[in-house]
């Protein structure tokens, strides 16, 4: 038992006299390794705040429901609560035809006397908000609605939201897309770098196996260099993600008001830089391994 | 202790480098392996220490098949071995005294002893001042006493030299085989390849080959 | 000069025995160099198409000229071709009152007798495509349009106008970002390649010196070898870029007929091809330059 | 044609490698450089073909201060000499015919005129019927002579060889020196490194060295 400890100990020393030894290529590892792991990292930053943002835009997806011209104050109370009470919607906003007919004849830069209007040719209407984009709940919505008394006509603004809808595909298309070429970058260049520390060490790898050296000995102090690597990549990956969501969100803020704060991005929570160092320390970890008992192989 | 029975050595494509070679080494016996340029010395050599197999025959080693032995169980065969390359296999990367220590570090040794050892291993060769220079600025002649030193370290059950004193003057080629002789005093198994067999005062087994062929299998020169 | 060209003749040969001797490394290494080149052309491609759509949006920023009830056609007449000599006015369109009465009565789903409206409350208008988003211009418009007879009303959408230009820098903003970033890995990954292929070649280097060859004779297989890396590259992202492309069309095309065509990409033209090959070939030249001189330098 | 003036050579720390050496080698002669392990042979025939500079004195080469030589100008100096390295500096990734062009190469030399030179220096050194090997297939004395191969197939002016014959046994060695006596025969400036000069009826210069201090300089030996 304390054998085992002892030889992990010395592997791990030696791991760090190599890093130590061999520091200028070893910050090129975990810098390639960091900038690699950074791109999809901040599409993944991207999708986490996208997804909010997505949400926040949901909600504003409409339906106006125009109610008859003779429909009784209690119908319209009626409508009212039953609209409150359905789950798929998540905003009930009763505009009367007074105040949308004020609302006309401002826009209009008319008024009703200039006009000769003596009556008002406006209905009363609800303009409800839903939580879903779902389709099937969106129409037996509007089929609901449109069976109820007193409802004269309901417009869905489906054009609106099949274009978000499309656009939301479209973005994770391209989402797509760009991680796969990034998990190909990653897997080329990680690839390569080890090539290199194969390469380096070769001659040690030969010699130690000639004088009795067992793999798992030869390849401990390469699986230590590899977790290093991973982990110093993962702090380099933290750091530029902090950098790129200071820089954006600066950039954000000067339209903060014109924007409505949307586009201020938030950074991950804790757990997830966590994941990122774990993933990055066992990819490091794995690509070692293969890259030493590859190489162990055909020596 | 080392058999080898009807031994046949080619590499693909080639014709036979070893051919039909039978022989039985002894624990603690002298053994010299000579032949000219390209006879087969190094092969025979790396037959023995398990690095090349034999393309048909058999080595035993201590009761052991070695075509039966496990990759595995390799290293710890190794372990018994000291040897010498012919061209000297040092890591250019480490200090002498880091080359030393190689065999030690993977053994488990503790600190203290280590360097106990190994100053003791290059003492024995001539090179305790230089164990803080790299090998890339030692002469040829101190790199092949390096590897001597590495070799030794240990304290293997079996001495393997191929060519050991290739790059020495006299003098220091007569240190250091004095040095192999004094290792099989104390029992240990010495294997050693040259071009020819020693003048010296000693008692010891030659091995010739000629094209792969044992032309004095088992002959024991005595010359005490 | 018989002697030059037989010189470069033999090191071009010399390079092509070396990548088809260590195919491997060379299929990775053109990989590296490929994808990396890809990332910044897929930008270059985005901001190309994306200029292209954002001319296309700003067209379709509008003034919207409210005229007086009482103007006589004379007038609309005057106002209409004033404004179609305008050079930063793109298209001009006028909708009659009547027009607009039949409209907003289609909408609300009422007519005028059902309502007791008798006289169409609506003001004739123009409404203006602009073909600038400069705010100088614009504001300068605004003015010199309301000041002509007959105009009651000009409303510029200006809200939007801001909010498409506040979008647009934030999408130049993410660009230069990832631009910076993808430069980094190129110049990391490349470099890395690079002292790959030093480590490789040390020995021939050093004996190659040893022997009597002189500098431009070792660098110039290594700089062939380099460009021809370049190439290969260069060839990878065209085939890359052309796979995206065909791709995200294929979505964007199920889209079309409610996205309007505006997602639909257009490939780079030859030109930019050409531009990419030649960038990445003499990104591998200098490269391999310099990978070249240093090792030479320090063997 | 080569002189040495007082040079001293030192590596950064330590002490002395050559201490005021100066000799003089005339075109056409052979050259013996002996002494033990370290003395600093290697050193001295890194000196006469610049991959060394010295640490203080004059290096005249065919009338040419080789420390005012300029970087541009050292490969066609290069090319002048004919260098076995004593690490023999093969290129393992590259077959024998093609480690034996390497200096040709570099030359301009016509391809037909190629295969020829280097089948002639091949066969010269015994290794003809290997020239589609690897070096690393090759055994130890045989990678020696490829170096040898590779060296006189440019037909040098000088030839400087470091322990050409260390991995050989009598036989080859023989036959290398008698190669090297041939070129010297017909012109060639001839440098050896060995341990001891050679006991064969040859007229020969030898520079002894004992710890970088020429012991016998100029004192030519007429064994004839
Ligand atoms: N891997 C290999 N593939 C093909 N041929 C090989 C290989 N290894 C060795 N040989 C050939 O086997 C023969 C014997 O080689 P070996 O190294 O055993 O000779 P040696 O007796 O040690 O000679 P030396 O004294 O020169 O070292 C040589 O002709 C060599 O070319
Ligand atoms: N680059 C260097 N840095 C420091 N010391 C060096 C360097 N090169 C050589 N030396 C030292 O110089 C001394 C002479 O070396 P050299 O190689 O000339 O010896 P040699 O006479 O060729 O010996 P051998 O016969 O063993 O090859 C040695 O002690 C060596 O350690
Ligand atoms: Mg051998
Ligand atoms: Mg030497």
């Amino acid at each position: 038992m304390f054998h085992y400890f002892h030889n992990h100990i010395q592997a791990f020393l030696r791991a760090v006299i190599r890093i130590k030894s061999n520091w200028p290529s070893s910050i090129i590892m975990i810098l390639v390794i960091g900038i690699t792991l950074c791109l999809p990292a901040t599409g993944f930053l991207l999708v986490e705040n996208a997804s909010q943002l997505s949400s926040k835009i949901e909600y504003e997806a409409e339906i106006s429901i125009f109610l008859d011209q003779t429909i009784s104050q209690d119908q319209i109370n009626f409508i009212g609560s039953a609209l409150k009470q359905t789950s798929s919607i998540e905003k009930v906003n009763f505009e009367p035809k007074i105040r949308a007919w004020e609302k006309l004849q401002e826009k209009l830069k008319i008024n009703s006397l200039d006009a000769g209007i003596s009556e008002n040719p406006l209905p009363d209407a609800f303009f409800v908000t839903l939580n879903t984009l779902d389709n099937n709940i969106v129409e037996s919505l509007h089929k609901d609605i449109k069976n109820l008394e007193g409802v004269k006509e309901v417009i869905i603004d489906s054009g609106w939201i099949k274009k978000l809808r499309s656009i939301l595909y479209l973005i994770k298309v391209g989402l797509l897309i760009l991680g796969t070429l990034l998990a190909m970058v990653l897997i080329v260049v990680i690839g390569n770098t080890i090539r290199l520390q194969t390469l380096t060490y070769q001659n040690e790898i030969e010699v130690s196996r000639l004088i009795g050296a067992t793999d798992s000995f030869i390849q401990r102090p390469f699986i230590y260099t590899g977790i290093f690597y991973g982990l110093g990549g993962s702090l380099v990956t933290g750091g530029l993600l902090t950098v790129i969501l200071e820089l954006f969100n600066r950039v954000a803020f000067k339209f903060e008001s014109i924007l409505g704060g949307l586009i201020m991005l938030t950074n991950l929570p804790p757990s997830k830089y966590i994941f990122i160092t774990i993933f990055a320390m066992a990819l490091g970890l794995l690509a070692s391994y293969f890259s030493a008992s590859r190489s162990i192989k055909t020596i | 202790m080392i058999k080898f029975n009807n031994v046949f050595k080619r590499y693909s494509g080639a014709k036979d480098i070893l051919q039909n070679v039978s022989f039985e080494i002894h624990s603690g016996e002298l053994v010299f392996v000579t032949g000219s340029s390209g006879a087969g010395k190094s092969t025979l050599l790396k037959l023995i220490s398990a690095i090349e197999k034999p393309s048909s025959g058999d080595i035993i080693f201590e009761n052991q098949n070695l075509s039966d032995l496990r990759g595995v169980d390799m290293p710890y065969l190794r372990r018994k071995f000291g040897m010498i390359f012919q061209d000297h296999k040092l890591l250019f990367d480490r200090n002498c005294f880091e080359n030393v220590a190689l065999p030690l570090a993977i053994n488990d040794t503790t600190s203290i002893d280590i360097s106990r050892r190994v100053r003791a291993a290059l003492n024995k060769v001539g090179l305790l001042e230089k164990e803080k220079l790299m090998p890339i600025t030692l002469s040829g002649g101190e790199q092949q006493r390096l590897a001597i030193a590495r070799a030794i370290v240990s304290r293997p059950a079996i001495l393997i030299a191929d060519e050991p004193t290739a790059n020495l003057d006299k003098k220091y080629a007569d240190e250091i085989m004095n040095i192999f002789y004094s290792f099989q005093q104390v029992g240990v198994t010495v294997i050693i390849s040259s071009h020819e067999a020693p003048k010296s005062p000693i008692r010891f087994k030659e091995f010739h080959l000629i094209h792969g062929e044992l032309i004095k299998p088992q002959d024991v020169s005595l010359l005490s």
